[in-house]
């Protein structure tokens, strides 16, 4: 039965992307939208078969999924959602604008079917080869899709996300292929011997040393693809450039498909090694990603760029949440890895929609949004505010759970730098969000025709970062302790 | 006569080293054309090793992996790589970052470096099937040589060129260090690098259109 | 939801009253969003502000503290909050306030429905952070707080200059909250990761002195910048003018004393005080904001500039107070510091009390003339003779005059500082700083009752400057009526400052978690009749009468049947101008004079003659005093910051080789660190 | 001390009134006396005071048709507000006769009730000279606040209480020790501040009417019949307090111990000398200093809380 829905979950965006690649017009938004439903109720239906502290198993065991993987999975659905529903608006200008060829739409969606799907795959393999073929692929496609169209900065953005997306991911091998090797005199040659059950299980026996230089690489490699800093610099460029939808799946979902990624092997690591190595190295790569962000946010041109640091300065966040460990800051890193998806996707998406009313995405001509437009400019700066972590956005309670829970596990500097870096960053975006909603509008095209499907994708999500900051629902409340039981799994 | 594991281990050593050395050669060359054939020549070798290792522990799926390889790293990605090249104006690097003779001493640096650093006796005695203790290092080193070349070229090609580099080193360390991985991951892997050069080419062809030319001069308006 | 009064003798309403405040504030809030019935909400509010003062004054009354606990977030509860007795002297304080400013603002229209529904919101959030007892409620309301303020300040339609006061306000607090957030989470660490203000007292003493003198810094950098003391209160005299008069006169009145609020519950009550450096630190602060913020309000001629100013230099004193107590407390002086605790206390009352009159006041004057320059105001009192009685009780109150409130507790101040300075169980140090500071206090009231004689009498008094003064008319009735409710509190309290000192000096020592009094005859005491004995006495009441007395004497003896002869103002001859008058500016030039030292003033004069001749034909004049912690410090440091920041972004230069040279180099240095 | 019964108290009250109320314009007569006297003049009689608010008493009052409810009240707040702080401080009793009603916090926050009153009162009639002469009369108080309450908490502090009562009959139980420096340097500041509080050279001159060197009697300018003779008289009597303090605080030998008619007369008497003794000190200074440029009132004043700076850290410091 379960390999049934995870064949049609994966099977279903590929093979409509391959139907999409030729067409045009309503047909392919048809083609898209229908094999992305399939696709979605397949991976939420499998999701939510996902039991709190067990596994959802297929294919004799090379499709496993606990809690984290199911979450990743409903989060990388719910954000494709709201993207591929925003896409048709946002390319049917974009053809308008002749910014895409005719042909380009058919590409545009299949490519961002088979994005989905590579995306889809990263939660559900158990055996980390598998994980890092997927992760690859993402980075495949997706660079594709960041150079859709054809202008010099797109290109720019997607070959500098290439190269240093495929030198990362190489790390990452080196990391998978040292993990193995750490295995080999338990396990002998076996295929399985990458599968992280199997890892963790024996993980107490693995090789120390081989051990430790496969989380450095690890580190290196699929935090590349996190957007740590000093790995992070193809991030801006690429989810600045990239089409809106797409920045929105980059920056919501693949950062943390990423970041699942190098948490398995944080917690291979932890069995292995015991918690402060690993943790120690994501405490200092998170402090220094919040860090070197800041700058780049408070002296920022280029909207979607500053959007794109905060998504640095977030993983950043995470990354030390899951080094500080325990139970408080665990939770906030589970329910803030959501929250950050959700939120930052649909800024990407507002962000869009603004870009395109205003012809340009120059944080110096985007200005008087609350004249101009409305609806998109009330979501960027409400998503912003939500952002910056301040009540009722439920990233207040995230934002407190890691610094209490870092401070609390004895990382006194770190957390209270991280408080620090938080709220300054968060001074920043007020303060281009003030500019942009209330700033001195020069000629501003006319507000685009407001659709309510537009102000409903962009209210609801943000209504939900809202509400979940006030209340948590018992079902979501029992996930995130799951989620925190498999983060913590071999912590104190 | 057979071929033993010490063969295998001596055969596994010497083409691990003579791989570095052409990794250090490609670092000295101007010649982009030049430089693509000898990472052909270093997925050969690599391809020769591996073979050596599956016939020593008569493992059949490493035999396959050496085909993949040679196939693969050594002849498809070359000819495509040489197709782009023939496309593109430019041939030769001109000014790079680090000029010939320089990258050259800087190469063989990062492999002393390399040699320092990892000792295969520090991680834990012998790795994998026959102990070949210079190819781990080696390998290391192959892989730091890669991005030493992409670091100090200025040609979209030649950094490419050093991707390359960089990816056969991550080979050699998958066959030095261990059995070869699974074969289902062998193959994923070999499945992305070709993708990778498939979108490599597609961009240098969108760049070459765009821009006229292959240097990566003109990829310098995203800052900040 | 649960609700429960500890003790509950007679306490059973409370609760009632707590629901019934929060219940009102956001009914109100959800009225003023539906167009038809928006009107009400003021009304609504005004009850919810009612039930709040009843909430306060029932819990000082009976002496019971109020409990209640709501929803959670990942297991943290949004709603936990225990209303004891220094939590219900704010709270009083609040409901005095709040209620006068909403209801003052019955049967008019708010800005926007947002804003008409943010004002309730933000009144529930003040009395939740009033209440909180555990680090993550607070921080939930004290920020909710902070946003809804800002909002108010901004509103949806602000010009350049408010979105950047907006801006510096959000900016400061949010920074000084997360100096708060990492105080707390300290305190949480040394108690085992306990976020309840009750087991962080109980660990208090196990603190290690570092951990302690960190967690004191953090609390008091964080929650002085809310309340605006000086050097943090860059924010107030720009965010304050910015919001509507109502919204003003409660942050004035009580937004800001959450910051005081805030100090007393963490370092007094929970932290049971700290070292000598914190109470002389607290007291240099506070003396420092109280002449520093009066001198500036002299020189301002914006009214609501002039009394957001004032807001800092009543923080001074309030800080002078506390800062003493803490002096006394480290000492063991028990009986004293509870004095100077509790005039701490009694004057954040007083202030909300004549500060959010005085706020009223000026929305009276603003929503008369559209003016807020002084200097073209003058002779409203002939056309609003109400707005002028009651804005001169409160500019009587705030210079401290007796009989009224503003003296009883800047009495009990004085006492404080005369113990310090005199006990000899304080540092000879201490004791010289607190004698210093009876200097600067007495320099304060004086400086203040030359800055209300200026506001009052260039405002209300003499001919009128121009001509929407001279077309001025009465203020509406609601609004008198919410400014005679605070200028008879203003009364009230000054006369019966003998039992509200006794019963602030209870709560002073409950919240030291003193016990009873030990020698009350050698310790000072505002009383209602004469005490005896050597220990000074304030008798207030009987003062108040003896005062009204003689005046009343006085007036009745020297008034005469004939009705006196009306001339002309002696002008040399000429006949009077409205320009003859002393200005707000001129009125302050003696003492911009005087301390130009620190005021560094800026005059600009042009004159224009008459064409060949020596006649001047017009004379402008320009004066300006230099902020010079703004000028010499912020601005600096603010573009050092953002030059700062350009150079770092030279990181992300283009190169993509300079990007892979980034990676190796890290992957090299983690290798080389792991090895 | 004991608890005393009422009639003793209404009898000490109204006793103590009457005496102020009857010494005060004297006072100023003496010093007006002085004055002319070293400027060699014969000088106006030692009744002229009486007869000028006599006079003014009768006259019909001219208002301003500007001015209204504030300049026709303040004069009675001004002098109410005196009136009450002369019940408070100590004159022919080393106690108040009031006691512990209130301490000299008190009688220093019914000065400025007084003053915030008539620098009020001067404004209403929009006259140039009332603004001006209010403007400086509150600058130059602002001044001057700091140099009285310090000079005085020496005082309150070294006796344990700020009550004037408790202060001056601990200045007489310690006899002649009490002229110790701190002692000292808080009287000089006290006799500073005197003298800027009543309006003499440098840094006022009482008898000018030349508008522009008008400081307190600038304020009087549109003040005219009851209004004026109220106004002046609680000036006059100002004094008066002020000179009772200074010498219950820094000189209260003489002053009457226990309830008894012999000493009350005794005290009452040499509580007049010693008034006359320090107005006849600000005569001096009248007719021997020239007024001083208002910008150099902060170097005077300044240094009145400078002395009672240091009169305090010396008994804080060093005890």
């Amino acid at each position: 039965m379960n390999d049934w829905v995870v064949g049609v979950l994966l099977l279903a965006p590929i093979i409509g992307g391959l139907i999409a690649w030729p067409l045009h017009g309503r047909l392919v938004e048809f083609v898209a939208i229908a094999a992305f439903c399939v696709a979605a109720s397949a991976g939420l239906g499998l999701a939510t078969a996902v039991p709190g502290a067990g596994r959802v198993t297929a294919f004799h065991g090379g499709v496993s999924i606990d809690a984290l993987g199911a979450y990743v999975l409903g989060l990388t659905v719910i954000v494709a959602a709201l993207a591929l529903w925003a896409s048709p608006r946002y390319i049917r200008h974009e053809l308008a604008a002749g910014d895409l060829r005719p042909g380009d739409e058919g590409h545009y969606y299949a490519l961002f079917l088979w994005f989905v799907a590579t995306l889809i795959a990263v939660p559900l393999v158990d055996n980390l080869g598998l994980l890092w073929v997927a992760i690859e692929a993402t980075t495949v496609v997706s660079a594709l899709l960041v150079g859709i169209n054809r202008s010099p900065d797109a290109i720019e953005a997607a070959w500098k996300y290439l190269i240093l997306g495929t030198i990362g991911v190489g790390f990452a091998l080196l990391a998978t292929l040292l993990a193995y090797a750490s295995s080999v005199h338990v396990l002998g040659e076996s295929s399985d011997a990458l599968n992280w059950t199997r890892l963790m299980s024996i993980a107490p026996h693995l090789n120390p040393n081989l051990l430790r230089l496969s989380f450095i690489f690890a580190l290196a490699g699929y935090g590349t693809k996190v957007g740590l800093v000093p790995f992070h610099t193809w991030l801006p460029d690429a989810h600045s450039q990239a089409p809106s939808p797409v920045s929105a799946l980059l920056s919501g979902v693949s950062l943390i498909a990423a970041l699942y990624a190098l948490i398995r092997f944080h917690l291979v690591a932890m069995a292995g090694l015991g918690s402060s190595f690993s943790s120690t190295l994501l405490v200092v790569f998170g402090l220094l990603s919040m860090a070197v962000a800041l700058p780049f946010m408070i002296r920022q041109e280029d909207l979607k760029r500053l959007l794109a640091y905060s998504s640095v300065e977030h993983m950043g966040l995470l990354a030390m949440g899951i080094g500080f460990g325990g139970p408080l800051a665990l939770l906030g890193v589970a329910l803030h890895i959501g929250l950050h998806a959700i939120t930052k996707a649909t800024l990407f998406l507002s962000a869009g929609e603004l870009a395109q009313q205003y012809g340009s995405r120059r944080l110096s001509a985007i200005r008087g949004t609350f004249r101009a437009a409305p609806v998109a400019g009330g979501a960027l700066g409400g998503g912003l505010l939500m952002l910056g972590g301040l009540p009722p956005s439920g990233m207040f309670v995230t934002e407190f759970a890691i610094v209490v829970g870092g401070i609390t596990r004895g990382y006194w500097w770190a957390a209270a730098l991280a408080a620090l870096l938080l709220a300054c960053c968060f001074v920043a975006l007020a303060v281009h969000g003030s500019r942009i909603v209330w700033g001195h509008a020069g000629p501003v095209e006319a507000a685009r025709g407001i659709d309510g499907a537009m102000a409903l994708r962009l209210a609801a999500p943000l209504l939900v970062v809202a509400a979940l900051g006030l209340w948590t629902p018992g079902p979501l409340a029992a996930a995130l302790d799951s989620i925190r039981a498999i983060l913590g799994a071999t912590g104190v | 006569m057979t071929f033993t594991a010490v063969d295998a281990a001596r055969l596994l050593d010497a083409c691990s080293t003579s791989i570095v050395l052409i990794g250090v050669l490609i670092a000295g060359t101007r010649s982009i054309g030049r430089a693509i054939w000898l990472v052909a020549a270093q997925a050969i070798l690599l391809s020769a090793a591996v073979a050596g290792v599956g016939l020593a522990t008569g493992s059949n799926h490493l035999l396959l992996g050496s085909l993949v390889t040679l196939s693969s790293r050594g002849i498809v990605v070359p000819l495509a790589l040489g197709h782009i090249l023939r496309g593109s104006p430019v041939r030769q690097e001109r000014n790079p970052y680090l000029g010939p003779r320089l990258s050259l001493i800087a190469a063989i640096a990062i492999v002393f470096v390399a040699f320092m650093a990892v000792d295969s006796a520090a991680l834990g005695g012998s790795l994998g099937p026959v102990s070949a203790p210079r190819a781990l290092p080696a390998s290391v080193a192959e892989v730091l040589t890669g991005l030493l070349i992409a670091m100090t070229r200025r040609k979209g090609l030649s950094i490419v060129v050093g991707l390359l580099v960089f990816e056969n080193g991550l080979a050699l360390t998958a066959f030095s260090l261990t059995y070869g991985m699974p074969f289902v991951v062998e193959l994923g892997a070999t499945f992305d690098l070709l993708m990778v050069v498939v979108v490599v080419g597609v961009y240098t062809r969108r760049m070459l259109t765009v821009f006229g030319s292959l240097s990566t001069d003109q990829l310098r308006n995203l800052r900040g | 939801m649960i609700v429960t009064p500890d003790g509950a003798l007679g306490a059973s309403l409370l609760p009632a009253f707590w629901v019934a405040a929060l219940a009102l504030f956001v009914l109100a809030a959800a009225v003023a969003c539906v167009p038809r019935v928006s009107a009400l909400s003021p009304t609504l509010s005004t009850a919810g502000s009612v039930c709040a003062l009843a909430l306060g004054c029932g819990l000082l009354l009976s002496g019971v503290s109020l409990t209640a606990s709501g929803s959670h977030v990942l297991g943290l509860a949004t709603i936990s909050v225990r209303y004891d007795g220094l939590s219900a002297v704010f709270l009083a304080a609040f409901g005095l306030s709040a209620a006068a400013a909403s209801l003052s603002v019955v049967g008019e229209r708010p800005r926007s429905r947002p804003e008409g529904a943010a004002f309730p919101l933000f009144l529930a959030s003040i009395v939740l952070v009033l209440g909180a007892n555990a680090a993550f409620s607070f921080l939930l309301a004290w920020e909710s707080m902070t946003l809804l303020s800002a909002f108010l300040v901004v509103g949806l339609r602000p010009t350049r200059a408010v979105v950047s006061a907006g801006n510096v306000y959000l900016a400061m607090t949010h920074v000084a909250t997360a100096a708060i957030l990492v105080a707390f989470a300290l305190l949480a660490a040394s108690s085992g990761g306990a976020l309840d203000f009750v087991a962080w007292h109980a660990a208090a003493p196990g603190l290690a002195p570092v951990t302690r003198d960190v967690i004191l810094v953090l609390v008091s950098a964080g929650f002085l910048t809310k309340a605006g003391a000086m050097p943090f209160h860059v924010w107030l005299p720009r965010a304050h003018p910015a919001a509507p008069s109502h919204v003003s006169a409660v942050m004035s009145g009580v937004m800001i004393k959450t910051g005081i609020y805030g100090l007393i519950r963490v370092i007094v009550d929970i932290m049971g005080g700290g070292p000598d450096g914190l109470g002389l630190l607290i007291l240099g602060v506070g003396a420092v904001s109280a002449v520093m913020g009066v001198l500036y309000a002299l020189m301002q001629h914006d009214m609501k500039r002039l009394l957001a100013f004032h807001s800092i230099e009543n923080i001074g004193i309030i800080l002078i107070g506390l800062g003493t107590a803490l002096l006394l407390q480290a000492r063991g002086a028990t009986d004293l510091a509870a004095l100077a605790l509790a005039a701490a206390m009694f004057h954040s009352v007083n202030h909300a009390a004549f500060k959010s009159l005085l706020f009223l006041g000026a929305g009276a004057v603003v929503h008369a003339t559209g003016l807020h320059d002084l200097n073209h105001l003058g002779g409203l009192g002939r056309k609003m003779p109400a707005t002028m009685l009651v804005f001169g009780v409160g500019a009587a109150a705030i210079s401290g005059l007796p009989p009224l409130n503003g003296f009883a507790s800047e009495w009990l101040t004085f006492q404080g500082l005369f113990g310090a300075a005199g006990s000899g169980a304080v540092e000879p140090l201490a004791r010289f700083g607190a004698a210093a500071a009876v200097g600067a206090l007495a320099l304060t009231t004086a400086l203040a009752v030359a800055c209300f004689v200026k506001a009052t009498g260039v405002t209300f008094l003499g001919l009128p400057r121009s001509a929407a003064a001279a077309a001025a008319s009465e203020t509406t009735p609601p609004a008198r009526f919410a400014m005679g409710f605070l200028a008879a509190v203003c009364v009230v309290l000054g006369l019966a400052a003998g039992p509200v000192a006794s019963a602030l000096l209870t709560v002073a020592r409950s919240t030291m978690h003193a016990g009873a009094a030990t020698a009350t005859a050698t310790v000072p005491a505002v009383t209602s009749t004469p005490g005896s004995g050597q220990a000074a006495t304030y008798a207030a009441l009987t003062v108040g009468l003896l005062v009204a007395a003689a005046i009343a004497v006085v007036a009745a003896a020297s008034r005469r049947r004939t009705t006196a002869r009306r001339v002309d103002t002696w002008t040399c001859g000429i006949a009077p101008k409205p320009a003859f008058q002393y200005t707000a500016t001129s009125y302050a030039k003696p003492i911009q004079l005087f301390f130009r030292r620190i005021l560094v003033p800026e005059r600009e004069v042009h004159v224009e003659y008459v064409p060949g001749t020596r006649f001047p034909s017009s004379i402008r004049y320009r004066s300006e005093i230099t902020l010079l912690l703004e000028e010499r410090v912020l601005k600096p440091a603010h573009g050092l910051s953002l030059q700062a920041a350009d150079f770092a972004r030279k990181l992300q230069a283009g190169a993509i080789q300079l990007y892979i040279a980034y990676i190796v180099l890290a992957v090299l240095a983690l290798l080389l660190w792991a090895r | 001390m004991s608890a005393i019964e009422p009639t003793t108290t209404v009898f000490l009250a109204v006793l103590q009134l009457a005496a102020f109320v009857l010494f005060a314009p004297f006072l100023t007569a003496t010093i007006r006396r002085t004055k002319a006297l070293l400027q060699s003049r014969r000088g106006p009689g030692l009744l002229q005071p009486y007869r000028d608010l006599a006079k003014w008493w009768g006259k019909l009052p001219l208002e301003s048709n500007v001015s209204g409810p504030v300049a026709r009240y303040a004069p009675a707040f001004v002098l109410g507000a005196i009136l009450t702080a002369a019940l408070l401080v100590p004159l022919a009793t080393s106690r108040t006769p009031l006691v512990s009603w209130g301490d000299l916090l008190v009688v220093v926050g019914l000065f400025a009730a007084a003053r915030f009153a008539l620098a009020l009162a001067a404004m209403d009639a929009g006259s140039a000279f009332g603004g001006m002469g209010s403007s400086r009369d509150v600058a130059i108080s602002a001044l001057a606040e700091p140099g009285l309450v310090l000079a005085l908490a020496g005082a309150a502090i070294a006796a344990g209480s700020s009550d004037l009562g408790a202060i001056s009959a601990f200045g007489i139980g310690r006899g002649l020790d009490l002229l110790d420096p701190a002692h000292l340097l808080a009287a000089a500041a006290f006799g500073i501040v005197i003298i800027a509080e009543t309006g003499h050279h440098p840094v006022d001159n009482p008898d000018t009417h030349l508008e522009l060197t008008m400081i307190h009697e600038g304020m009087l300018l549109e003040a005219s019949g009851r209004s004026l003779a109220t106004l002046v008289f609680a000036s006059e009597l100002k004094l008066a307090v002020l000179a009772a303090i200074f010498s219950a605080a820094f000189f209260p030998f003489g002053a009457a111990t226990e309830l008894a008619p012999g000493p009350i007369a005794l005290g009452l008497v040499l509580g007049f000398v010693k008034m006359l003794v320090i107005g006849q000190a600000l005569a001096l200074l009248d007719a021997s200093v020239a007024r001083a440029r208002i910008l150099t009132l902060p170097d005077l004043l300044g240094l009145a809380s400078v002395l009672a700076l240091a009169g305090l850290g010396i008994q804080v410091l060093l005890p």
